[in-house]
């Protein structure tokens, strides 16, 4: 039998207006468990508290129920006063009798009434209640950061700056990501490469940083404070340690076919190849598609005259184990596949480009070292025409349905850059909606109308064609005055959409953190928690999250690192104690509880059972409290009713229906 | 390979060109195309409005009459296929329409979209097969430089069409490569000729054939081929200099059918 | 004007596309090829009927210049399939009595002896009630 | 079904679950906003609504309730991601057995609020009581169990 006490709260008149609250003391007074009734005037005041521990004391009390204002409201003040008496704190249950009682009803009888029903059904529930310990998770010391780029780059230095060991894993040979490979930035025009390099270099050289290029995590487990991740080294064929990165190889290299991805495949490169002069880590990668010496057994031409002699045909991909206490993901994105807009003929005529292909035909360090030209002929144009939105705002199942938001401003950018280097080059942007929020950005697009004349049209292109002259046609109207616009033009750039990098997907569901429709991780919540995933111990950086320029990637960054700091600065976690748990003569190990659960907190164990007198070895669901973050959704998918939910167990629930509907 | 077939008024009329070389070189390529019996005319345009089923009832019946047989179900007049496949698109999806085409119908059968619609040019593709065709050529017409029109009907909608990508086709390149010539990739292959506006607004018409000739020889083009009877029309009454011609013609020449007795 | 703004909203609703999913980008007025033929232009048939307005629509040339290309329905990054709302406008025209763009004895004097059937049919069904 | 003779006087008895983190935050906020709802309604709180067993929902016809709700976060707003979806899905086998038990489909109802939906909480309670109290009074559930 429990001994339970029932405090009921005036809160002034806002209950005692419309609940007589000694009737309600009288009436719980009756049930059998309850030996303790009384009202007073704010229980949640220091006197109301104290009216409270001294009961508990006095009285023996195994349990209470307030009656008073929302439980989200006091449920952490009543259990601190509980726990303050020596009672345990998941000992107490409240009855809202406020919000949804004494505010909404008029009727004093039927308040009252109500009242005494929540109570019931609250002292139902206590009765049932268990004394409950949060656990404790160790946390190991030290993050996880998947991906290289800006996003990545800043996290990992901040995370380090505060004192903790980072990894970062990137799947190319060189971290930068996409900011190495543009031009300039806006809105301010500086070199993009002369603000990511030293980053990088800083990368490399912190004590704190670990660099692990050319590779791609593989497996993960475990969950917050204690991930154990298998990271995959692939091959490059090139000892890192003894590279000295003198390119004396990539030159020698005879086979010249390798799509140079660094440049967006607008020139080649060779099989043995450093992505670009400021690589980090500086070493060669051969990539063996094309190399010579996969494919026919013969050259060697690097390996020759390779002086460190890093050369390593043998090399294999490698598969190591780290334990991370926190992971941020810094996956990135990549440029959306255009090819579906054929009508403006990007995969017929070489002079349409991407905007990134353009960014790096404007880079001093781009194919044709930042002199702008024609792709088909190496020529200089005389007019270029940009397309706005190629992909973006799109529902018809060709492009993404939302907004990339950086669009607006490296169309501004582009523009601006080409009309200051090149004033006889005609420019011509084709918008639907210029979106310039942001600090000094829409005075950036302004001056490339006022200052730079870039003939902005409002109006999407329709289609693009190769015209006799063997330029472009552009086919448009001109919305504003509602007139066709036929343009011949040199060039076609298009302002794809972006989108989460491929490889997302996967890393998603190995972290069990989850995405949306547009492969974009979800954030815990969007406003207050933008930079944490649902999944505990998992952070989000950069446009993996959402669309965004870099100013925005670096805060976020900033931000992630603070929370992972924060984590990272606790020796241990405690954990919630309201989590499922297995009966385990009940549980058939059929796997249902498994696959509903949200966060990947439920495996499986091959354990000794006694069950009716008979010892014998079965299949039970084990729940990892550290993970369990206690929705229930397993104790309901159980078929054998083995699992069940603490704090609010089958018992529980069904003891309040049964009071609610005596 | 036995396949329903149906012609369409216009290949039983001015465009019997198509018809035959069509009916010989898919004989020669050991396919039987049966006619379906009392066809009816397709009505020559997909009714896009939400009521309306009265134009779409002949097209059920031949979807049906396939169906009954077991038989995919060929066109070759690209304004045939367009709207018979959209009818039947509406026949697997639109309840609104499926129950009133039934109703009135009165099939043994309900009819629920179960015919596959091919297109000639799909039947050689995903059927026969290009590599197939290119081993039963006779004559090679090597060399020959050769544009595909495309036009509008057998593209878009491509949701619905399901014919090749709207806006880079290749199945008329393919087509010409497996008869051995040269495929001409020019800008306006899948833009409208204009053709439905001829009786109405033939300058009009006039207008957009020059533009899609003057794009196909601007690319060095030969010869038209095409599939729709509006089209070469349109096409023909507007060029001198290059002739336009059914595929299905290349196709029997190729296969060196083309004089044979039909 | 009330009147107005119900027969838009029949004409909208027969048509089986919303003009409201429209962000007006008017690439279906820059990919139409009677673009220059049009006294009113596809971006603003979905502009009107997105306002709930018909009247000049009834009056515009426009519906019978479509040519029912679908190059609108394929490019419109929105689904709107503006040529569905072209067409229901020129139905809800044609449909009224003694409203034919095209009676059959003008037929005659247009004849080609080379003209596909095709041709005809489509004109009387796009152009006669 | 029983048609009461007293329907005028008829109070039903309705049990409400509600989730946690959106439903029962909606609940609170109708409450902070005064707008009234009968107080035939009484809430029981659960973490999620995917906790909810349609156990639960038969015990309460069982003993004597007229009507039950369930309320969860809006499809896609799930604290737990996942949690309302898996509700969604149970409840539809439910719906799809309640004539073989006996109850009427209008007796149970789903329906998603948010924490910021007071209004809408208060609305959608004062619309089922309203069915409820025209449906009157539920056959009671009887455990077969029990019967001799």
């Amino acid at each position: 039998m429990q001994r339970i006490g029932v405090f009921v709260c005036w809160c002034g008149s806002n209950i005692a207006a419309t609940v007589d609250v000694d009737r309600v003391v009288e009436a719980v007074k009756t049930d059998p468990n309850v030996v303790h009734a009384e009202n007073y005037q704010y229980m949640c005041s220091e006197a109301g508290q104290k009216l409270i521990r001294d009961a508990i004391t006095e009285h023996q009390l195994t349990g209470i129920v307030v009656c008073s204002c929302s439980p989200r409201m006091h449920e952490q003040t009543f259990r601190k006063t509980a726990e303050a008496a020596g009672l345990n704190q998941y000992m107490v249950e409240i009855a809202n009798i406020r919000e949804q009682c004494s505010w909404i009803h008029k009727d004093k009888d039927e308040g009252t009434e109500k009242a005494i029903i929540l109570a019931r059904a609250a002292i139902a529930k206590v009765c049932l209640n268990a004394p409950l310990q949060p656990g404790q998770s160790k946390v190991v010391k030290r993050a996880l950061i998947i991906g290289g780029g800006i996003a990545g780059i800043q996290s990992a230095i901040d995370i380090a700056d505060a004192g903790y060991k980072v990894d970062i894993v990137e799947r190319t040979p060189t971290i930068g990501g996409k900011m190495a490979q543009l031009d300039k930035t806006f809105p301010t025009l500086d070199c993009a490469s002369c603000i990511v390099t030293p980053k990088m270099v800083e990368c490399a050289q912190h004590p704190n940083i670990t660099i692990y290029a050319y590779s791609e995590v593989e497996e993960v487990k475990g969950f917050v404070g204690n991930f154990n991740v298998k990271i995959r080294k692939k091959a490059r064929y090139v000892d890192e340690t003894k590279c000295t990165g003198c390119a004396v190889c990539t030159e020698k290299c005879p086979s010249r076919k390798g799509r140079n991805e660094f440049n967006c495949g607008l020139d080649t490169r060779g099989a043995v190849y450093i992505p670009f002069a400021q690589a980090i880590p500086n070493v060669a990668t051969i990539d063996a598609t094309n190399c010579l010496h996969f494919k026919t057994g013969k050259c060697g031409i690097c390996a020759k005259n390779c002086s460190a002699n890093a050369i390593d045909f043998e090399q294999k991909d490698e598969i190591f184990e780290e334990q991370y206490g926190a992971i941020v993901v810094a996956t990135g994105y990549q440029i959306s596949d255009v090819t579906k807009f054929d009508e403006y003929q990007y995969t017929k005529h070489p002079d349409v480009v991407t905007s990134l292909e353009l960014e790096r035909l404007m880079n001093a360090a781009g194919p044709s070292k930042g002199v702008l030209v024609k792709p088909s002929d190496g020529k200089h144009p005389h007019d270029i025409v940009f397309i706005q939105c190629v992909g973006s705002r799109d529902i018809s199942g060709r492009g993404k349905c939302y907004c990339s938001k950086i669009c607006c401003m490296y169309t501004a950018k582009h523009a601006m850059l080409i009309r200051e280097k090149y004033p006889d080059v005609n420019v011509h942007v084709f918008y639907i909606d210029v979106r310039t929020p942001g600090k000094n950005f829409d005075e950036f697009y302004r001056r490339a109308v006022e200052q730079y004349n870039v003939d902005y049209i409002k109006g999407m292109v329709g289609k693009v064609y190769e015209n006799e002259k063997g330029g472009l046609t552009v086919q448009a109207v001109d919305l504003i005055s509602n007139e066709r616009v036929m343009l011949d033009t040199d060039m076609v750039v298009l302002a794809a959409a972006i989108e989460p990098s491929d490889g997302v997907k996967h890393i998603a569901s190995m972290l069990t953190a989850s995405i949306d429709t547009n492969n974009f991780l979800t954030e815990a919540h969007p406003k207050l928690r933008p930079v944490e995933s649902p999944t505990a111990g998992v952070f989000l950086s950069g446009v993996c999250q959402g669309p965004k320029d870099i100013p925005e990637t670096v805060s976020q960054a900033g931000a992630a690192a603070v929370k992972v700091v924060g984590l990272l600065a606790k020796d241990y976690l405690v954990t919630n104690p309201c989590t499922a748990h297995t009966d385990e003569t009940m549980c058939n190990g059929c796997s249902s509880c498994e696959r509903v659960c949200p966060y990947g907190a439920i495996s499986y164990i091959d354990k000794e059972v006694m069950d009716k007198g008979v010892r014998e070895v079965r299949r039970i669901a084990q729940v990892n409290g550290a993970l369990c973050q206690g929705c229930g959704a397993c104790t309901v998918a159980c078929p054998s009713g083995a699992m069940d939910l603490k704090g609010f167990s089958n018992k529980q629930i069904m003891a309040e229906v049964d009071a609610i509907c005596k | 390979m036995i396949y329903s077939y149906f012609p369409g008024c216009t290949l039983k009329a001015k465009a019997q060109d198509l018809d035959t070389y069509g009916r010989k070189a898919a004989e020669a390529l050991g396919v039987t195309l049966e006619e379906i019996p009392e066809w009816q005319c397709c009505g020559a345009v997909y009714q896009q409005a939400t009521d309306e089923i009265a134009t779409k009832l002949s097209s059920v019946r031949a979807l049906n009459a396939a169906k009954e047989k077991g038989q995919p179900l060929v066109t070759i007049c690209s304004a045939c296929h367009h709207v018979i496949k959209r009818v039947n698109e509406d026949m697997k999806e639109n309840e609104d329409m499926i129950l009133r085409a039934n109703n009135y119908l009165k099939f043994d059968e309900p009819y629920h979209g179960e015919t596959e619609v091919i297109h000639y040019l799909e039947m050689l593709r995903d059927k026969i097969g290009f590599d197939k065709i290119k081993e039963a050529v006779v004559n090679p017409l090597k060399g020959k430089k050769i544009a595909a029109y495309y036009g509008c009907l057998l593209l878009r909608p491509s949701k619905v069409m399901q014919f090749d990508d709207p806006e880079n086709p290749t199945i008329i390149e393919d087509f010409i490569k497996a008869i051995g010539a040269e495929p001409v990739v020019y800008p306006f292959r899948n833009e409208c000729c204009g053709g439905y506006q001829t009786i109405t607004d033939k300058d009009q018409s006039d207008r957009f054939a020059n533009k899609v000739i003057d794009s196909a020889k601007m690319k060095g083009a030969e010869m038209i081929i095409t599939a729709c009877p509006l089209c070469l029309y349109n096409l023909k009454q507007n060029t001198r200099d290059i002739p336009v011609v059914y595929f299905t013609e290349l196709l029997a020449e190729a296969l060196g059918v083309k004089e044979q007795e039909g | 004007m009330n009147n107005e703004k119900a027969l838009a909203e029949e004409v909208v609703s027969f048509s089986g596309t919303n003009p409201r999913n429209c962000m007006k980008c008017g690439k279906c007025s820059a990919t139409c090829p009677t673009f220059e033929e049009m006294d009113l232009h596809p971006h603003e048939f979905v502009s009107y009927l997105a306002s709930g307005r018909i009247e000049k629509l009834l009056q515009s040339k426009t519906i019978y210049k479509c040519l029912s290309c679908f190059a609108c329905v394929e490019r419109c990054p929105r689904g709107v399939e503006p040529s569905r709302l072209i067409e229901a406008v020129r139905d809800s025209v044609v449909g009224q009595k003694g409203a034919d763009y095209l009676s059959p004895d003008r037929i005659p004097e247009r004849l080609d002896p080379d003209l596909p059937q095709q041709a005809i049919t489509a004109a009387f069904r796009k152009y006669k009630k | 079904m029983q048609v009461n003779e007293n329907s005028k006087e008829f109070k039903p008895l309705i049990v409400a679950f509600c989730c946690n983190w959106c439903s029962y935050a909606g609940a609170d906020l109708a409450g902070t906003s005064r707008l009234s709802y009968p107080a035939d309604v009484k809430i029981i709180r659960v973490p999620c609504s995917c906790r909810v067993n349609p156990m639960f929902i038969l015990k309460a016809f069982e003993k004597g309730a007229d009507g039950v709700i369930m309320c969860g976060c809006h499809p896609g707003d799930c604290h737990y991601t996942t949690g309302n979806y898996y509700a969604r899905r149970r409840m539809t086998l439910l719906f799809s057995m309640l004539d073989y038990l006996g109850v009427d489909k209008e007796r149970v109802r789903v329906e998603w609020v948010s924490a910021a939906e007071g209004q809408r909480f208060a609305m959608v309670m004062n619309d089922f009581a309203k069915k409820i109290t025209e449906l009157g009074e539920n056959v009671k559930l009887g455990d077969i169990r029990c019967k001799k």
